[in-house]
C-alpha cells in the first residue's frame, strides 16, 4: 500500500476529483441530499471523458485494465472526495457480463451507452418470494418464436424509474435444481407490459421499486449466454463485486462527517469532541475503519498476486455494513434530541435550513434510516455467515 | 392515591387496545398521517368521551382522578398503536404542570377543556435548536415579556396554548402562551415518528400576569420530566409488544430456502433476547411507575433505570424488527419501519441511555442506596 | 414489594446475619476465599437452629411454609450479607424430592441428616456425554436381586468430595424416549466401588469432581418414586428453584464489591469513581440489577398469586447468569494490569496480602474465572434460548 | 531496514511452528508450568541454538539484524504455543533498550550475551503496585543511589538484570540493576497465565554509572512501549489462531442432542464472527507493524487501533472458545482455558481497549490524518 506508483495513482484521482467534480454535486452528496439522474449522468461523463469509469474493464472494451487495487483506490478516493455514487448496474454488472458471455451483437449494441452512461440499466434480481434466497425466483420467461415472453414481479429494483434497461434473472425451466433453470435476460424497460411501481422507504425516499412484467415480449437475442446458465453469470457478478463490498470509501466520508457533527454540537458548553464517551466512541469507529482498511488491503495484495477470488465477499460485506450502522447509528446519537426531527425538505437540493433542526440532519437521518437496509441487501448478513459457516469453517 | 383500582386500570386497558385494535387501524392511520395537522382531530374528540383525557386530572375539574399508573396504561396503548394524537404534551406535561403548578383559575379554565377534549396544550423547554437564544422573561408593570427561541415544541402548531418554561431573574418560570399572541411565530416539521413539531420564536411577547404558573418552578419542572420520562418509557413498552408480536408472526410465516424464517436458530435466539428485552424494559417500567405514583425514596434510581433498560430494548428491538423483516422492514407502506422510528423518538425523548447512566453510575458510586432493594 | 410484612421479614433476615453470621466465616466470603466445609456446615447449623435453613419447606417436615418470595428475600439477604452460598444439595434438591416422592422410610432416613446438614449431599446428573443434554445419560443401575448394580461415570460434580450421599439420575432401562428410562437413586458414597476424583477448574480450585460408579451395590429401597420417573423428578427439581436462578443477592454483592474496588482504584491521581466511563459502566450495572429485580418480582408476585411456575427459570438464568459475568467482567476491568497477578495463596484464609498484587484481588479473579460457568451449568444459556424459542415463542 | 526477506520470515515462522507443535506439547508445557522457574530453561537453550534469541540484535553483536516484523514472527509463535519464556521482557523490552539507548559498552556485554541465551533481562516501569512509591534515583558521587518500587516485573526472578526506570531529577532515566545488588529485594507470583512474575522493591540500592542507560530517556521508553504493545497484538493473533482452531474443531466433534455442536446455526454464526475478528485483529496488527517497521507518519495510529481491535478480538475469542467448549472448557486440565487467560493478560498488557481508543479517538477529533489511508 505504500508502494510510490499506487500513492500516484491515488494523488492522481483525488486531485481529479477536486478539480473536476462538480461543486454543486459534492455539495448535494455531503449534504445527504437528492441527486437528480442527471447529477449522476453528468458525473459519470466527466469521468467516462477521463477513461476511468469504465477502469477496470479490459482495454479491449474501452477499460484500462486496472488492478483490483487501482479499483479499491478509485472508489475509495471518489467517495471521499464526495462524488456521486458510482450506479454499478451498467459499468459493473450489466458491461462485465455483456462482454465476457454475451455474444459480439450484444456487445456492439450495449458497451458503448454503458461507458457513455447514455443508457441507464437496472437490475431485475430480486422478487417478492427471493430476496436472500435468488434460486427461488418466478419470473417465468417462456419462448415464442423469436421472442420470449416474460411474466411475474421483480422487487427492490433500485433506480428502476429512470433504466431505460435492466438485466433480469428468468425461470426459462423447472427441471432439476432451482439454480439450474435461470436464465440471464436483457429487458428494454420501453417494451410493452413493464410498469414500475415507487417503493418508498422507511427514509421517506424513492430509490426503490417494483417492476411488474406482464406478457413483456423479449427477442432471444437479448439473452445473455447460453439458456440456463443465468446463475452461473450472476455469481459472477458477486465475485467481480467482492473487493467494493467493505464500503471503505464511503465509510471514511461518514466519519469525517460525524466528527465534524461532533464539534458542531455542544452539550453543556462543550462540543461533543470534549466528552470522553463521544471521544472513545469516534475512537472506536476509527480502529474498525483502519482495521478494516487492513483487512482489504490485504485481500487487494493477495488478489494483485493472482490468488483466485475467494469467500472476501462474504467477510467484507458484514464488517462493511456493520461499520457503516456503527457510523450513522453515532451520528444520529450525536444529533439526539437534534435529530428526531426529520425534514425531507431538507434533502431537497438549495433547501436553506430554517429554525428548526440542525443544518445537516435531514441529510444523516436519511443516511441512518437508508443503511440499515446495508446488513439486508444483497444477502442479508445472516445468510453471508452461514456461507462463511459453510465454506470456509467446513460447518 | 389514585381513584382507580388494578381492576378499573384492566378494564381500562382492555377498551384502549380494543379502540387501538379496531379503529386506529392501518388505514386510518395512515390518513391522519397525511393529514395536515398530523394527528386525528376526531380521534381526540373520541378519547375525550371515553374520558381518557380526562384520566389524571382530578374530579374536582371534570377528570377521573387517576394518577401516574393510570396515564401509564393510556400510554402503553399509545406505543402499541402508533397513536399520531397529543397525548404526552397535553395529558402529562401541559395538565401535569397546570394541575401541580397552576392558579385554581388556571386549573378551572384549563383542566376541564383538557378533559372534554376542548383544548390542546404543549410545553416548550428543551432548546432543540442549535445556538438558539434562551427564553427569558422581563416584568413589564403587571405583564411579562418573553423573548427567545425553544426548539421541538411537541403539537406546537395545534395548541391553544404553549407552556413556555423561562428564565425570570435567574428562576425557572412557566407561562400559557397563546400561540397566536404577537411576536410568537412557529416553524413547523415533522418529527422522525411523523408528529407535528414546532420551533417557536418569541419577539417581546406580552403574557398577563393570570398567564404565570405560580407554582411553576424548577422543581415542578423536574417532577414532570421524570413523570414524561415515565410515560414515554411506558409508551415504548407498548409500542415493543406490537414489534415484537409483528416479528415473531413475520418469523413464524415468512418462508425461505423451503421453511420457515423462524425454525432457524439465529432468528430464533434473537427473537428469544428481544421478548427477554421487553419483559425486562416493562418490569422495570411498572417498578418505577409504582414508586413514584407512592414517591417512594428510590423512584428517582428506578426510574433512570427505567428509561435506560427502555432505551436499550427499543434499540435492539427497533433494529432487529426491521432486520428480520428484510426488505419489507425498509417500505413506508408496512408499519414495522413506524414502530422502528417511534421507538427512536422514545429513546431519545426525556434523557437517552448515556445521559441515565451517568445519573445512575454517580448515585451508584456515591453509595449504593438501600431504599432500591 | 412494599408490603410491610415483607418489609420486616426482610429486616429480620438482614438483622440476623449482622448478628449470627461469623465474622470469620463471611469475611472470607467476602474476599472470595476458599471456604472449608466445616465452614458452611457451622452456618447452615446455625440457620437450622432458627428454623431457617429449610424455611421454604412445609411445616410436616419442619419447615415454615414460606411463600416463594419470602424464600427470595431469605435468599437475598444472606446472599448480600456475605453468608455462603446456601450448599443447595440437601436442603433444595434431595430433601423436597425425597418429601414429595420418597417412602416413608426414605423420608426418616434422609430429611433430618439434611435439614441439620449433618449429611453432606452430591448431585449426580451430569456425564461426559450428557451436560445441557440431560436425558443422554449413560450410567446403568442393572437390577440384581435386592440391589441396583450401578456403573458409568458423572462428571462437573459439585463438592463431591465432601459427600455422605449422592442423589443420582440412572439409566434403568433403554426402552422408548430417552427420557423414559431414568431412575432417580441415592447412593451412598462410602459404597465400594465409588470414586472420586478432583476436578481443577480454570479459576485453580477444586469445586467440581468426576465420580467414578465401578458396580456400586445400592439397596432398591434407595430408588425413589417409580422406576423410570426420574426425569420428571429431576423436573420438578428445576421448576422448585426456578425463581433463585437470577441470584440477585449475589450481584448485589459483587456490584457492592466492584464500587468499593473502583473507589480504591486509582488512575492518574483519580479513583475509578470519578472516571466518566467507569461510572456509566456503573450505572449500567445497576439498571440492569435493579431491572432483573423488577423482574424477579414481577414472577414473584404471580407465584405469591398462585400462578403456575413456568418459564421463568430460563429467562431468570440467562439475565442473571449473564449480568454476574458483567459484574465480575467490570471487576476485572477495573484491576487491569493490576489483576494479571493471580496469587492463589491469597484465597487461603488469613493470608497477608504482601507487596504484590491488589488486597481481595485474588478473589475477584476467582471469581470472574469461576462465574465463566455461569452461562454453562444448569443447561447452557444456549440451551435455556431454545428452550424459550420453541416453548414461549412456538418457534 | 532488516536483514530478512520475506522469505526468511517464512522460513522462521514455518520452524516456530514446528517447534511449537513438536516440541512444546501439552505435557511439556504443564510440567514447565509446574516448575519453580516457571519457564523452560532447556527450551529458552534452544531458542539460542535455533538463533531465535538474536533475530532483532545487531549482526555486530551476534544476532542476524532483524526487526520488529521478526520479532512479531516469533511472538505469534509464542502466541499459538502459549511459550512460557521470557521472550517479551528479554528480547522486546530489555534487548530493545540496550540496543537503542545502551552504551557501547553495554552493548557489547549484553546483546550477545541474550542472543546466545547466556542472560536474561527484564524491566520494571510501571506502577501495578497500589501507592507505591516511585523509585527515584539520586547522584551519588559517580554512582547513583536508587529507592522505590516497582510492581507486575515480568520474570523478575529469573532476570541477570532489571532494567529500572526511574525518575533522576524529573527525568526518565533507565538503570540495570542486579537483583542481587544490596537493597534489593523482589516478591515472588504468578500472572494470571501462570508466568512468573514478581513486584521489586529498591532500598537504597547503589548502581554504578556505568549501569545507566546513556539513551534511555523517556521517548526511548515510549518507543519501546509502542513496540511492545505490537509484538503482544502479534502474540494475541497467534493465540487467537489456536483458540479458534481448538474451538471449530471441538464444534465439528462434540455431539450433543444426537447431532454435532457445529451443525446448528447460533454456534456457526459466533464462530464465524470469531474468525472474522482474530482476521481482522491480524490486518490491523501487521499493518502496523509494517508501518512502525519504517517508521511511517501513521504509526501511532494504527498501533493504537491494532491494540485495540486485537483487545476486543481477544475478549470475544477467550469468553466464546470457553462458553462453546462448555464444562470441558472450564477445566484446567483442558489447554483452552490457558488461552483465555493468556488472551486476559495481553488483552491488558501495554494499555487496553479503553486507553488506546481515548487516544485514537482524541486523535480524530483533532482532525483525521491522511497518513492513514
Amino acid at each position: 500500500m505504500r508502494d510510490p506508483a499506487i500513492q500516484a495513482f491515488r494523488a492522481d484521482v483525488k486531485q481529479f476529483c477536486e478539480k473536476n467534480l462538480p461543486r454543486d454535486i459534492r455539495d448535494k452528496v455531503l449534504a445527504g441530499q437528492h441527486l437528480a439522474k442527471s447529477d449522476y449522468v453528468r458525473w459519470q461523463k466527466i469521468l467516462f471523458d477521463k477513461g476511468w469509469i469504465v477502469g477496470h474493464w479490459p482495454r479491449a472494451y474501452g477499460g484500462q485494465d486496472w488492478t483490483p487495487l487501482q479499483r479499491a483506490i478509485f472508489d475509495d478516493e471518489t467517495s471521499k472526495a464526495g462524488a456521486p455514487w458510482l450506479t454499478p448496474f451498467g459499468v459493473c454488472y450489466a458491461g462485465p457480463v455483456i462482454y465476457t458471455f454475451g455474444s459480439a451483437q450484444q456487445k456492439e449494441r450495449y458497451l458503448p451507452g454503458i461507458r457513455s452512461t447514455d443508457t441507464w440499466w437496472c437490475q431485475g434480481y430480486s422478487e417478492p418470494g427471493a430476496g436472500s434466497d435468488l434460486a427461488n425466483i418466478k419470473t417465468r420467461a417462456v419462448r415464442d418464436g423469436d421472442q420470449y415472453v416474460v411474466s411475474g414481479q421483480k422487487t427492490w429494483t433500485t433506480m428502476a424509474q429512470w433504466a431505460d434497461m435492466m438485466f433480469a434473472l428468468v425461470r426459462t425451466s423447472n427441471d432439476g435444481k432451482p439454480q439450474n433453470g435461470i436464465s440471464f435476460l436483457l429487458i428494454d424497460m420501453n417494451s410493452p407490459g413493464v410498469t414500475v411501481r415507487p417503493i418508498i422507504s422507511i427514509d421517506k425516499c424513492h430509490h426503490l421499486n417494483e417492476v411488474f412484467l406482464d406478457d413483456v415480449r423479449v427477442p432471444v437475442e437479448n439473452l445473455v449466454g447460453v439458456e440456463g446458465r443465468g446463475w452461473t453469470y450472476a455469481k459472477f457478478l458477486l465475485n467481480n463485486e467482492r473487493l467494493l463490498g467493505a464500503e471503505v470509501g464511503k465509510s471514511t466520508r461518514l466519519l469525517h462527517q460525524l466528527r465534524q457533527t461532533m464539534a458542531d454540537i455542544r452539550e453543556g458548553g462543550r462540543p461533543l469532541t470534549d466528552d470522553p464517551h463521544w471521544r472513545r466512541r469516534l475512537g472506536e469507529l476509527r480502529a474498525r475503519l483502519l482495521a478494516l482498511e487492513a483487512v482489504c488491503n490485504e485481500y487487494l495484495a493477495a488478489a494483485e498476486a493472482g490468488s483466485t477470488p475467494g469467500l472476501e465477499v462474504s467477510a467484507l460485506k458484514i464488517m462493511g455494513s456493520e461499520l457503516i450502522q456503527g457510523i450513522t447509528g453515532a451520528m444520529v446519537d450525536a444529533l439526539a434530541i437534534k435529530g428526531l426531527v426529520y425534514q425531507t425538505e431538507g434533502l431537497e437540493p438549495g433547501w436553506q435550513a430554517p429554525l428548526v433542526g440542525v443544518p445537516g440532519a435531514p441529510g444523516m437521518i436519511r443516511e441512518h434510516l437508508h443503511d440499515r437496509a446495508t446488513t439486508i441487501y444483497g444477502g442479508a448478513n445472516e445468510i453471508q455467515r452461514n456461507i462463511l459457516a459453510k465454506a470456509v469453517l467446513g460447518l | 392515591m389514585s381513584a382507580f383500582t388494578q381492576e378499573d386500570r384492566n378494564m381500562l386497558a382492555d377498551s384502549l387496545n380494543r379502540f387501538v385494535e379496531e379503529a386506529y387501524d392501518g388505514e386510518r392511520r395512515f390518513a391522519i398521517l397525511k393529514s395536515d395537522d398530523g394527528f386525528g382531530r376526531q380521534e381526540w374528540a373520541t378519547y375525550a368521551e371515553l374520558g381518557w383525557l380526562g384520566i389524571a386530572i382530578d374530579e374536582r375539574h371534570g377528570g377521573s382522578g387517576g394518577g401516574l399508573a393510570e396515564l401509564a396504561v393510556l400510554m402503553r396503548a399509545a406505543g402499541r398503536g402508533l397513536l399520531m394524537e397529543p397525548l404526552l404534551p397535553t395529558l402529562i406535561l401541559a395538565a401535569g404542570a397546570i394541575s401541580q403548578g397552576g392558579s385554581a383559575e388556571q386549573k378551572a379554565l384549563w383542566l376541564p377543556a383538557i378533559a372534554e377534549g376542548r383544548a390542546i396544550l404543549t410545553l416548550a423547554q428543551d432548546d432543540a435548536a442549535q445556538d438558539a437564544a434562551p427564553v427569558t422573561a422581563t416584568k413589564a408593570g403587571d405583564d411579562y415579556i418573553l423573548s427567545g427561541q425553544r426548539g421541538f415544541v411537541l403539537y406546537g402548531a395545534a395548541a391553544d396554548r404553549i407552556i413556555v418554561k423561562a428564565d425570570l431573574a435567574g428562576n425557572t418560570a412557566l407561562f400559557l402562551v397563546p400561540p397566536t399572541a404577537h411576536g410568537v411565530s412557529l416553524a413547523h416539521a415533522r418529527s422522525i415518528d411523523d408528529r407535528p413539531v414546532a420551533d417557536l420564536v418569541l419577539d417581546n411577547v406580552r403574557v398577563a400576569a393570570g398567564d404565570c404558573l405560580p407554582g411553576g418552578d424548577a422543581r415542578l419542572l423536574e417532577s414532570l420530566n421524570q413523570t414524561a420520562a415515565l410515560a414515554v418509557c411506558a409508551e415504548a413498552v407498548g409500542a415493543m409488544e406490537i414489534a415484537n408480536r409483528l416479528t415473531l408472526d413475520y418469523l413464524k410465516t415468512r418462508t425461505q430456502f423451503g421453511t420457515t424464517i423462524g425454525s432457524f436458530q439465529v432468528p430464533q435466539h434473537r427473537m428469544v433476547d428481544m421478548t427477554l428485552a421487553a419483559q425486562e424494559a416493562a418490569a422495570i417500567t411498572w417498578a418505577a411507575i409504582g414508586a413514584a405514583s407512592v414517591q417512594a425514596p428510590d423512584a428517582d434510581l428506578l426510574t433512570a433505570a427505567a428509561k435506560a433498560r427502555s432505551a436499550a430494548a427499543a434499540r435492539l428491538i427497533g433494529e432487529q424488527a426491521i432486520q428480520l423483516h428484510g426488505g419489507i422492514g425498509m417500505t413506508e407502506e408496512y408499519v414495522i419501519g413506524h414502530y422502528y422510528r417511534r421507538l427512536m423518538l422514545l429513546e431519545t425523548l426525556f434523557g437517552g441511555a448515556g445521559w441515565h447512566l451517568d445519573r445512575l453510575g454517580g448515585w451508584t458510586a456515591a453509595g449504593m442506596a438501600e431504599g432500591s432493594v
